[in-house]
């Protein structure tokens, strides 16, 4: 659609009737939450016309970039990607994500030391048993090269090591359902996406629950970002001010298994320095 | 006695072949609509979906594959007819000609995404069109040309030369004989084409995600006027079709029963395609036998 | 007798007003202008179509040599590939395409061409009403369905039948042997029916079997159309992405063996370039597999084609 | 092996002024690439009269008859001339398909179209403009009864016209010809694929069509040839050898290739 | 309008026991899908003669014909009895593929295999599981000169079967089956796309035919089946109405519907 938008001043002695075009485009983990917010936000502005894809979060940026939609969205910093002029965009972080290691049941494994799951990664450690778990070689199963769950879980938990060739799967739900089909397979998701059918794992007897991404103690979590590009429009930044009300973090935030950015602790930067609020 | 062993056990393996090629269909099919058929319901053919976890009916993405595939074929039967004819009539047997024909079948192999990505920075982007239908049919039309225009001009080929005679030695044109004497007997040919092409509109979802878009908006089935933006014949309104719908479910769906939701959608999709190209084969034959006054 | 010379007959003299309606423009005439423009109107779109994604497919795949400036060589022959870190060697994927593709079409063209010799000349009946319909609805299943039955049921199946972890070549190969055969199959199918009546009942008659009918008398004749079905299955199996990833294994590593994962152009590239941010590296070298799997896609159209002028066999219609 | 003819030796008649002549060709040469299948052919065809074109298989007698009406455009390379009310129709910028109009053309095998038997005769006519509900039944029921196949399909107009048999097919062709009421009609042994029963009824056909059209007939059947033709040519190997009156080439063929032919002795 | 005539009103004669048949039918009836073809044909083929089949179009000429060698299985429904050297070979369970390297088929149309001309006589052969270079060469060179062929391609066998002409192609299908070396040989047509020169050759190749081949041809042309045919058998609208010695038939037809056929009034 038209990233332009425009504002027509149809008012009436209350309120002024918003209307105008927004498209947002890019990370697909945010999307649904986005989708359903647009829809909510749409219902009570029927002048607006509001658009939410997928596409990636790279496509996201690209597109937020090159002035082509209004708004990218994104699972990961602006600054972390090559090619992304960072100061050019104005971030809006509209939800936190917790992510947890998961094997598949039969592994028997239920937690991992930091230490053990980086030696995993980066294939030091190649059977289960090694870590207290059955007789059986690890599959490891990992998301795409450039994608932000990958960056996040990478920049937690190897911390500069460089993980060890293997599968690449690009979607939460493949990576759910390989793990929760192959023996022996490791990988990683959002909280929202656990299911009965696979272990999450902890990490040095921390849970992955949300308290504990709220305050810190479980390290793989990161934003959800909303990018503009400039000062948003009237009718774009409307939308980004419904995305951080009350009515969107408290509840549609929370059905979707994402963390609310206001019951955060703390705060993390691009960089990865986490500070307390 | 040798040669008709051999007859025998070529019958044979045929047979085997054949078996295990029905095998696999059945297998397939039983699968998708065993696992899917018991969750569909009517009001999962016509309710809405819930944008947030893909929960809930398929009615506007059943409504946007069909419409997303009349508007493509729209598109691409009468450019594909025209390239047919091109090929079969009026192309010299030179390597321009092969190099035209090389060239058209490499467009049938590029990966989905790329076509995708092509038609979102082209269509939506540069020609700012948006997520739309039309961007998407657009796109589409890109993969159906390759095998529509080859298929045509197989058909048409194959239609014996001394109809061609004919229509010349009467004063008729070479156009009108090839549309209105060629086509004709041709009919039958060329909708096997279209129904393998509509299989592929079907079924697409990467190169529609960039294009048609991942959202299927509200809407509102008592106004089809194509001009207004909630009518849901409005060609500038992204439309996710059943496809895509599918691959989100099964990609980032949060829904507790995805897995349902998928199967069942999935099982909608095979009927839906069933039945169009039933309908396909009906209306082909009935044309058939208008035009050709057969039987 | 010896010939006479041309001499000017009476009719001959009258010959304006019938010059003029000889060489006048007529209905048909106009109709075959306007038919010729819009055929090769048609085809010029298609041209430009082709001509304008092969010039996107190839500015951008260029790039990663003309900016990045990358070598090719190192690109083709390189087995790493992780172009967040700057190596992009392309070998691993290029093998992967490879493999995959010409697996499947070497599995699916006897079951296709089986299957449609069923449907012609063993049982038309049965061919026409039953497995066609059947047939063309498998190309309408889509791609994440094929692969989501392909992780439950291929990759557990050749698990248990050949060890590892059942993600490979070998589940991908099954998995688009099963999506390209309606293509392939229906194609042959059309090109067995065209095979001209009298060629068959030419050899029958000589008391030749139905099978040396088929494989000697038919096939050959065929030999052109059937090749172009196994071209257009292969584009399809080339072009395949979602499913094929789901079942491959998709690891960009050189494949060992037909059970270690592996991954193909078209899987890197789709599952890739969604996070990959335009002009940057990563992102050009996406689209370097792009312009790739072009050039070996005409390769392969272009090596077909010879064959099949080698093979052709002319006949009248 | 084949008896060599001297190709100098022919013996080919021209009409004097008080002859109309619906069509003549001057020196037409026609090749298929290299092949020179017609060498200078110099034939002039009476008006309202039938001529018959004989010959072996090979001979060229279809390459011929298909140049007249421009049939070998694209196929083969044709030169030379061709008279038809003074135009010479083998110009390049002569409207080819006006000439297809004005001289119709019959092939060996039926080819009707796959249509009803009565769109086959419509369906030229409404392309060249005549409409017209009553104009194109009249039509159609004239030429149907030109090519005396009226009285068997009347009742069954909309019949798909490849549910007839062959004869009937052929006839239903000649009809389609002569329904655009073309000046010259050119059949290519229209009857080599009928019974003897339909042989008759076309050539009664052709006998009737004479008084209106020119009639120019390819046929293997040199019985068929005695039986309706009035001028005889005959082709052997690209040439035409002899062209005399239909009686004298049978009882007085003038040079020895043409008397071993009619005696069927040669080859 | 066709005129009706009875079919109770037949006059087919049978053989006594001194003349030795070839090939017989006993109530032989075809039909294609509910159409009723062919009506009870009670045939005997005597040995060492040629047959003619004649009749209109649409007669069932060809119907009978094909059925004799099994082409029609899987076109059409074929009941009765087709005795041959005192087997029905109508049977189910009768090898098909024996039958008709024993009962070979000549169609009208020309119909040689797009290969060169020793490949096409080759290919039966060679599929029979006759081996040996020598073997096959002089198969080839005997069936080629059987059909009257041999002189005219016996320098170019490697070229092209179909760069031959109309009549020598359809000389080539009869060496391409006399090569299978049958007992009978079914000819549907064979002349009526060739020219009279190379249908007096094949008529010629029949006569030589016949004394090692029994022959049954269906022709179109009556002049034919006087010329070559010692019986004859008339069929009309799916019967066989007379069949009778082919003097007799032409010149003392037995019923009111072959008269008329023969006096050529019918129809
Ligand atoms: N389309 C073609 N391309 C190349 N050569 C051709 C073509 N048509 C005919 N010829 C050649 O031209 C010559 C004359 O053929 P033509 O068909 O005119 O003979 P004809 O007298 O009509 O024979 P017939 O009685 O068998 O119909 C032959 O040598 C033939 O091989
Ligand atoms: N394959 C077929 N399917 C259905 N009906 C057929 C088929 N072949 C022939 N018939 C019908 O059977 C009848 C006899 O046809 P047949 O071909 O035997 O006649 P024929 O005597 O050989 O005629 P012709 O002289 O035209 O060759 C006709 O009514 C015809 O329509
Ligand atoms: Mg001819
Ligand atoms: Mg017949």
């Amino acid at each position: 659609g038209k990233a332009t938008s425009s504002t027509s001043s149809k008012s009436s002695s209350s309120s002024e009737a918003l209307s105008g075009k927004v498209t947002a485009v890019g990370s697909t983990a945010l999307q649904p939450l986005a989708a359903k917010a647009g829809a909510n936000f749409q219902s009570k502005n029927s002048k607006v016309n509001l658009t939410v894809q997928g596409g990636g979060s790279g496509t996201g940026l690209s597109q937020v970039q090159a002035g082509a939609v209004s708004i990218g969205n994104s699972d990961i910093f602006a600054e972390e990607k090559d090619g992304i002029k960072a100061d050019k965009l104005t971030d809006h972080k509209v939800a936190v994500v917790g992510m947890a290691p998961v094997v598949n049941k039969d592994t028997g494994v239920k937690n991992l030391k930091m230490a053990q799951l980086k030696q995993i990664f980066t294939g030091k450690i190649t059977n289960w048993k090694e870590v207290g778990g059955k007789d059986q070689k690890i599959v490891i199963v990992n998301r795409a090269q450039g994608s932000g769950t990958r960056a996040t879980f990478e920049n937690a938990v190897l911390k500069g090591a460089t993980a060890i060739k293997s599968q690449e799967q690009d979607s939460n739900g493949a990576v759910q359902k390989i793990v929760s089909s192959t023996p022996g397979a490791v990988s990683y998701l959002a909280f929202s996406y656990f299911t009965n059918k696979l272990q999450a794992v902890s990490i040095d007897n921390v849970t992955p629950t949300d308290n504990n991404v709220e305050n810190n103690k479980w390290k793989i979590w990161s934003y959800e970002h909303m990018y503009t590009k400039g000062t948003p429009d009237k009718v774009t930044a409307a939308f980004l001010k419904y995305m951080d009300s009350k009515t969107v973090q408290d509840s549609l935030v929370k059905d979707m298994g994402y963390i609310s950015i206001h019951d955060m602790k703390v705060t993390k930067d691009a960089k990865g320095t986490v500070t307390q609020n | 006695m040798n040669a008709k062993r051999k007859d025998f056990v070529a019958t044979v393996m045929i047979n085997l072949i054949v078996a295990a090629v029905v095998g696999i269909l059945v297998f397939l099919l039983t699968y998708i609509l065993v696992a899917g058929l018991p969750h569909v319901s009517w009001t999962f053919l016509t309710g809405t979906t819930d944008a947030f976890s893909g929960a809930g009916g398929i009615g506007v993405q059943l409504f946007n594959s069909f419409y997303l595939l009349v508007l493509t074929m729209l598109i691409s039967i009468p450019i594909s007819l025209g390239a047919g004819i091109y090929l079969a009539e009026y192309a010299k047997d030179n390597w321009r000609t092969s190099l035209i024909r090389s060239a058209i079948e490499v467009l049938s192999s590029l990966p989905s995404v790329v076509v995708g990505l092509f038609g979102f920075l082209l269509f939506v982007v540069k020609f700012k069109i948006g997520f739309s239908v039309i961007s998407g049919a657009i796109a589409l039309t890109f993969f159906n040309l390759p095998l529509l225009t080859r298929n045509i001009e197989e058909s048409l080929s194959a239609v014996s030369s001394s109809q061609r005679e004919a229509g010349l030695s009467l004063g008729l044109s070479k156009w009108k004989t090839e549309i209105g004497i060629i086509l004709p007997v041709a009919l039958p040919g060329i909708v096997t084409g279209v129904v393998l092409s509509a299989g592929r509109v079907f079924g697409e979802a990467a190169a529609l995600i960039y294009t048609a878009g991942q959202s299927a908006p509200v809407t509102n089935f008592g106004d089809w006027n194509p001009m207004n933006a909630d009518s849901p014949l409005n060609p500038f309104r992204p439309a996710e079709t059943l496809a895509v719908h599918i691959w989100k479910i099964n990609t980032e769906g949060l829904a507790t029963n995805a897995a349902a939701l998928s199967a069942a959608a999935s099982a909608v999709l095979i009927i839906a395609v069933l039945l169009f190209n039933l309908s396909a084969r009906l209306l082909g034959n009935y044309l058939y036998r208008r035009v050709t006054a057969s039987k | 007798m010896e010939q006479t010379n041309f001499q000017l007959k009476k009719q001959d003299v009258q010959s304006n007003e019938w010059s003029a309606r000889l060489h006048h423009a007529t209905r048909a005439t106009r109709e075959d202008w306007l038919g010729r423009g819009i055929s090769y109107l048609c085809i010029g779109v298609i041209i430009l179509v082709v001509a304008s994604m092969l010039w996107f497919i190839t500015s951008k795949g260029l790039a990663t040599f003309t900016q990045n400036h990358v070598n090719v060589w190192q690109f083709l022959t390189g087995t790493n590939w992780s172009p967040d870190t700057g190596h992009i060697g392309a070998a691993p994927m290029i093998v992967g395409s490879f493999a995959v593709t010409f697996a499947a079409a070497i599995v699916a063209t006897p079951f296709a061409v089986g299957t449609a010799i069923f449907m012609t000349e063993i049982s038309p009946n049965k061919g026409r009403k039953l497995l066609q319909p059947v047939i063309e609805l498998l190309v309408g299943i889509p791609s994440v369905v094929y692969g989501f039955i392909g992780l439950a049921v291929v990759v557990p199946f050749m698990r248990h039948l050949v060890g590892g972890s059942g993600f490979g070549i070998i589940s991908a190969t099954f998995v688009l042997f099963v999506m390209v055969l309606p293509t392939i199959t229906s194609m042959t199918v059309d090109s067995l029916r065209a095979v001209p009546r009298h060629y068959k009942e030419a050899s029958l008659a000589l008391g030749a079997t139905r099978w040396q009918t088929v494989s000697r008398v038919i096939l050959r004749s065929a030999t052109p159309g059937i090749l172009t079905a196994i071209i257009f299955g292969m584009a399809r199996a080339f072009g395949e992405a979602l499913a094929v990833q789901m079942v491959i294994g998709n690891a960009a590593v050189m494949p060992k063996n037909l059970i270690s994962a592996a991954s193909t152009l078209t899987s890197q590239l789709t599952s890739g370039i969604g996070d990959t941010i335009d002009g940057t590296l990563p992102n050009n070298a996406l689209w370097s597999l792009a312009l790739i799997l072009l050039l070996m896609s005409l390769f392969f159209n272009a090596l077909v084609r010879v064959i099949a002028k080698r093979g052709q066999l002319k006949h009248e219609r | 092996m084949l008896k060599q003819y001297s190709f100098e030796k022919t013996a080919v008649q021209t009409f004097d002024d008080s002859v109309s002549l619906a069509l003549k060709t001057d020196n037409l040469q026609v090749f298929y690439g290299a092949n020179h299948a017609m060498h200078d052919a110099n034939l002039e065809f009476p008006k309202n009269q039938i001529t018959a074109l004989i010959g072996a298989s090979g001979s060229g007698k279809s390459t011929y008859l298909r140049s007249l009406n421009r049939m070998n455009d694209g196929i083969a390379t044709v030169t030379g001339k061709i008279w038809y009310h003074g135009v010479d129709i083998n110009e390049p910028d002569v409207n080819i398909y006006e000439i297809r109009r004005h001289i119709g053309m019959v092939f060996q095998r039926p080819n009707p179209f796959a249509k009803s038997i009565r769109e086959n005769i419509v369906y030229a006519l409404k392309a060249n403009g005549i409409k017209g509900k009553d104009e194109l039944a009249s039509r159609v029921e004239k030429s149907l009864k030109g090519a005396a196949l009226w009285d068997e399909v009347k009742d069954n107009l909309e019949k798909s016209a490849l549910s007839l048999s062959g004869g009937q097919q052929q006839r239903l062709c000649i009809a389609r010809s002569i329904a655009m009421e073309p000046d010259v009609l050119l059949l290519d042994e229209p009857c080599s694929a009928l019974d003897s029963i339909s042989t008759v009824k076309v050539e009664e056909t052709l006998l009737e069509l004479q008084k209106k059209y020119s009639i120019i007939i390819v046929t293997h059947n040199m019985q068929q040839a005695s039986r309706v033709s009035s001028q005889c040519a005959f082709f052997h190997l690209g040439h035409v050898m002899e062209y005399t009156p239909t009686a004298t080439m049978f009882s007085n063929p003038q040079i020895p290739v043409t008397q071993d032919y009619i005696a069927g002795s040669f080859g």
